[in-house]
């Protein structure tokens, strides 16, 4: 295969046009998409990498969830005039950060140019445990058995950001439903496509999480992917967005982080302590964490995206 | 298995190894039960979680003191590298200790704040304001516990998404503005770390600290991954000239969450500071890097200080304050990694005591800052403002309060008998037997430097003046009491004894040891 | 058998990638947003369906084929609503 | 050149453009970009070398790749908090325009 290097060496070029024309953009608009078309070069490039689970993420979460928190918002800054003094830089600032940048990347670009040989890697010791937990996807392995403590703290991370999200709320708003998606009108064409899209969508992600343990997927690529379906029926106003403060809004987005803590201290009980899982048990245990942390990863994402409760959203 | 690859250790877990996992996972576990239960919910959680949590913590201090032995946890079962171990020696034993103590005050001191009285309905404040002390507990504990770089990573985003709601939790202008400030300037000290920690595991093949500090080698690898590791954590730290982002967040913050801010938040990255270079790279730390370390803090004690005494705010200038006091912290690097040839000059352990020096001014400060910045909260909330130059009075008016605040600012005075004083004094002594003399100079400047800005607030409180003070809240006694304690404990760590403790030197790194010999 | 497979594949594609490399084109080129969007859509959508149809015959089932269909399929449609979308945005005064 | 040292200059491109970003632009939503950035450039430096550490029949080390997906989430985290607190504070500041507020901070806070 001879297309395979320039193909690499097209996209690795392109991602850092996109880079270099993402941070020097004049207008944030500009910027933005520049970014959502960022991560999509990046997503491709991490199949070239032959990561295919980082791939789908790059492309549900950096690009895509992402990129509809970004032009939201970047629509909503676009009416409201500057307000944070923006003052340039002087010629001695960009000078000094230049320098430093530079130095970084040209450590960066030594450091990868002469690896380390051989290689260190961990692939087979992953590979090797992996029949005693009977999962199949060696990265399903590491973030839910070898470094499951990990993928506990990131949910808890997950939930503070959300909680921090909301404290962004005014007081009177408190509880109440965040501002709906989008412009704020029907539109023929989005109620279509909300209509069509998300139950192909749902069917998608669900697949996604079902062979995670065995194959690419797992529950955050699809717990982004069901996020991005219920915002899309949102902007196309086919749902109204939630009031956070209901009980089944909190039960939904605290569903996964707690089974996760309840099965991690039910290890406690067996000889491997704190989130082991008992033999032969390990597949079905790490079933049913994926399923409820996919759950709450969707309902949390798409909260993320919606922002703070605002007053006189209800209809 | 390949050549420079790390193998695994024979670890097994200790007997109450698990009470490592309950230090992280209790208030891990307080944070998603309090956005189920909401409400009141929350601040019972809370209430429930710090006697646990103190619990915890006293019970791992006293088996390590006893034993003399560091605990290891292994997560799952798993070994590292492949899996990760939380490890407890005498410093994370000291920093859970230490973590409890201010967050079991911060607790009694915010249920005047933030308490909610039964069957009211659920407000954004104090929900938020419990949740995030919460996740700022686990995130902490994490930190001293998470024995492999990623996690730490995952623990340090723990700190700053808990820490920047705090700031802005008021909802005002100029707290969004700290708080937009403070999460930028965290993000790229992670990004930072994170890029570090993506070199060495490249060029070593784990991450777990002890397998590390077996296979690293200095080669620029580890040099440049140092490096950035190093700037991104400096940034998190607020070390002078990385400050900008401190004192308009920590003024912010409600007195609750500043205490919580200047006293543990910013500790979080420092410690990985010192595990880095100490335990995981000892060998890189002759390379003058400890010496520009200390030089930073030393520009930080000076420039703090005197930022400090030009501020009107009285909690600006406690902010300005954190600022100095964490210039001090990085006097460790150099004195407690003194050659050989220097420290036995006189035939002790000099390394020892600048290690217990600089973990004592940690702890001091932690508590001392605590207790002044709640007494600054006191002060406010009687008052309705904190511009030091119309304090007249206010020594009668809260006599509990102004005493515990002295009683905080005498520790960062280094006056005895106070925590700050034995680890200025040990701080000193260090740098004088080790013929680093211009720490001392540093030292005993700052010191007079943070008499000057006290005694700016003392002046005015203390005058005699005929006036009454108007008070705008009584504030109850509880509260006060709680702060006074908190300083209180800051003075009796001035009854330490002046060498090593015996506590921080339970698994102290092997570098501090061996380069004494 | 298998050559004339290929070279069907080979020419559609390639008929394909010129649909798409005239659509950027357009889209660099052209004056307003709106006839922006035509140029983009227009060729898109006949180019990917160009690329869809050259590379059935190289797939490895039914199922697979049926897969590169609906992938051309949510392509219009996600296409045909964010066109409108875009058109609508800049037809709105201000 | 191997498809890992390619991408390993990108990284180290996009790291350099990203930091020299975020320290220049104005903009708190570019700086924000900026810092997404240099994650992405780290994140792919990661990538790297998981493709190097490939053995036992896997494309790739898997263990620097999960640590990407739990990186992924985490900087998606950051970016929400980062432009929900940059919202507010433009709604605060536009209702505050008749009335500006004093500054909290000193003028040496208010850097780049």
């Amino acid at each position: 295969m001879s297309v395979g290097p320039a193909l690499d060496a097209g996209l690795a070029l392109l991602a850092s046009a996109l880079a270099v024309w993402v941070v020097l953009a004049r207008q944030a608009f500009g910027a933005v998409v520049g970014f959502v078309a960022f991560g999509l070069v990046l997503s491709l490039a991490w199949l070239r990498l032959g990561a295919v689970d980082v791939a789908l993420t790059e492309a549900a979460i950096g690009s895509g969830v992402t990129g509809a928190v970004l032009l939201a918002a970047v629509t909503r800054l676009h009416c409201a005039r500057p307000v944070v003094a923006a003052a340039r830089c002087g010629r001695r600032t960009r000078a000094i950060s230049i320098a430093s940048a530079g130095l970084v990347s040209a450590g960066l670009a030594a450091l990868v140019l002469s690896p380390t040989d051989p290689a260190p890697t961990l692939a087979p010791q992953a590979a090797a445990a992996l029949p005693e937990l009977g999962v199949g996807n060696a990265i399903t392995g590491i973030l839910l058995a070898y470094r499951s403590v990990d993928t506990l703290l990131e949910k808890i991370v997950l939930l503070l950001a959300l909680a921090g999200i909301w404290s962004l709320a005014r007081d009177g708003a408190w509880g109440d439903r965040p501002a709906p998606p989008g412009s704020g009108r029907r539109d023929g064409t989005l109620t279509l496509l909300g209509q069509v899209l998300p139950p192909l969508g749902i069917v998608a992600g669900i697949y996604i999480v079902w062979v995670g343990a065995d194959a690419p997927g797992g529950a955050f690529q699809g717990g982004a992917i069901l996020a991005a379906m219920w915002i899309l029926a949102l902007m196309a106003r086919l749902a109204d967005p939630p009031v956070v403060g209901r009980i089944g809004v909190r039960l939904a987005v605290g569903i996964g982080p707690i089974v996760f803590l309840a099965i991690g201290f039910a290890g406690f009980a067996l000889p491997g302590g704190f989130l082991s899982y008992p033999a032969g048990f390990a597949k079905p245990l790490i079933i049913v964490i994926e399923v409820a942390l996919t759950f709450s990863i969707a309902v949390v994402l798409g909260l993320l995206v919606l922002g703070p409760s605002a007053r006189g959203t209800q209809r | 298995m390949l050549t420079g690859q790390a193998s695994t250790l024979p670890e097994t877990n200790s007997p109450i190894g698990f009470l490592l996992v309950l230090a992280i996972a209790l208030p891990a576990g307080g944070v998603a039960l309090s956005l189920l239960l909401g409400g009141r919910g929350a601040q019972r959680l809370a209430m429930a979680t710090m006697p646990l949590g103190v619990a915890v913590a006293l019970v791992v201090a006293g088996n390590i003191w006893r034993s003399g032995r560091s605990l290891t946890y292994l997560v799952g079962g798993w070994h590292p590298p492949l899996g990760i171990a939380l490890r407890a020696d005498g410093l994370s034993a000291v920093m859970l200790l230490t973590t409890a103590v201010v967050i079991g005050a911060v607790c009694l001191y915010a249920r005047g704040s933030f308490g909610l009285p039964a069957g009211a309905d659920e407000r954004r404040a104090p929900l938020v304001f419990w949740i995030m002390l919460m996740g700022v507990w686990s995130g902490l504990n994490a930190v001293w516990l998470a024995g492999d770089l990623f996690s730490l990573y995952v623990a340090l985003e723990l700190l700053t998404f808990s820490a920047v709601p705090l700031v802005s939790l008021d909802g005002s202008a100029a707290t969004l503005e700290a708080a937009l400030r403070y999460l930028l300037f965290a993000l790229i000290g992670s990004v930072l770390y994170l890029l570090g920690t993506a070199l060495l595991y490249g060029g070593y093949g784990t991450l777990d600290l002890v397998l590390l500090s077996h296979v690293i080698k200095p080669e620029p690898t580890a040099f440049i991954a140092a490096s950035l590791m190093t700037a991104g954590l400096l940034a998190k730290t607020a070390l002078f000239p990385l400050h900008l982002w401190l004192p308009p967040a920590h003024a912010g913050a409600p007195a609750g969450g500043s205490a919580l801010l200047s006293a543990l938040v910013v500790k979080g990255s420092f410690i990985l500071t010192v595990r880095l270079w100490f335990e995981a790279m000892p060998s890189l730390l002759h390379l003058g890097t400890s010496q520009l370390l200390g030089a930073l803090g030393a520009a930080a004690v000076l420039f703090g200080s005197v930022l400090a005494l030009r501020q009107a705010r009285l909690k600006l200038m406690i902010a300005y304050s954190t600022i100095a006091q964490i210039g001090y912290l990085f006097f460790l690097f150099p004195l407690a990694s003194a050659p050989a040839e220097a420290t036995s000059m006189f035939g002790d352990d000099w390394n020892g005591i600048a290690w217990t020096g600089g973990m004592m001014q940690l702890v001091a400060h932690a508590t001392a800052k605590a207790a002044m910045f709640m007494a600054a909260g006191l002060i406010a909330e009687a008052l309705g403002h904190d511009r030091i130059a119309e304090f007249a009075g206010l020594g009668r008016a809260l006599p509990v309060t102004m005493l515990a605040f002295g009683l905080g600012g005498m520790s960062l005075m280094g006056l005895p008998p106070s925590g700050g004083f034995v680890a200025k004094a040990m701080l000193l002594v260090a740098a004088m037997a080790e013929g680093q003399w211009w720490w001392a100079v540093v030292i005993l400047v700052g010191g007079l430097l943070a008499a000057g800005y006290m005694f700016r607030v003392f002046a005015p409180a203390l005058a005699a003046v005929d006036v009454t003070m108007r008070r705008r809240v009584v504030v109850p006694q509880s509260r006060q009491a709680v702060v006074l304690a908190l300083a209180i404990c800051a003075m009796l760590l001035g009854l330490m004894p002046l060498r090593p403790s015996q506590l921080l030197e339970v698994g102290r790194p092997a570098s501090v040891t061996a380069l004494t010999r | 058998m298998s050559v004339l497979r290929d070279l069907f594949t080979i020419v559609l594609v390639s008929a394909g990638a010129v649909f798409f490399l005239a659509g950027t084109a357009g889209l660099l080129r052209f004056p307003d947003p709106l006839t922006r969007l035509h140029a983009l859509t227009k060729a898109d959508n006949l180019g990917l369906g160009l690329i869809v149809i050259g590379l059935l015959p190289q797939a490895d089932g039914i199922l697979a084929g049926l897969k590169l269909v609906v992938v051309w399929l949510l392509a219009q449609l996600a296409g045909a609503a964010a066109t409108r979308l875009v058109a609508r945005a800049t037809g709105r005064p201000g | 050149m191997s498809d890992a040292a390619l991408y390993g200059l990108c990284s180290a491109v996009l790291v350099g453009v990203g930091l020299y970003g975020t320290i220049v632009q104005p903009q708190p939503l570019q700086k924000i970009l900026a810092f997404n950035i240099v994650g992405s450039g780290t994140f792919l430096l990661f990538g790297v070398i998981a493709r190097r550490g490939a053995a036992a029949d896997m494309g790739g080390d898997p263990v620097p790749q999960a640590m990407v997906i739990t990186g992924l989430v985490v900087a998606f985290s950051a970016t929400a908090l980062a432009v929900a607190l940059l919202l507010r504070l433009h709604d605060e500041a536009g209702r505050a325009d008749d009335a500006p507020t004093p500054p909290a901070t000193d003028d040496e806070t208010s850097g780049c």
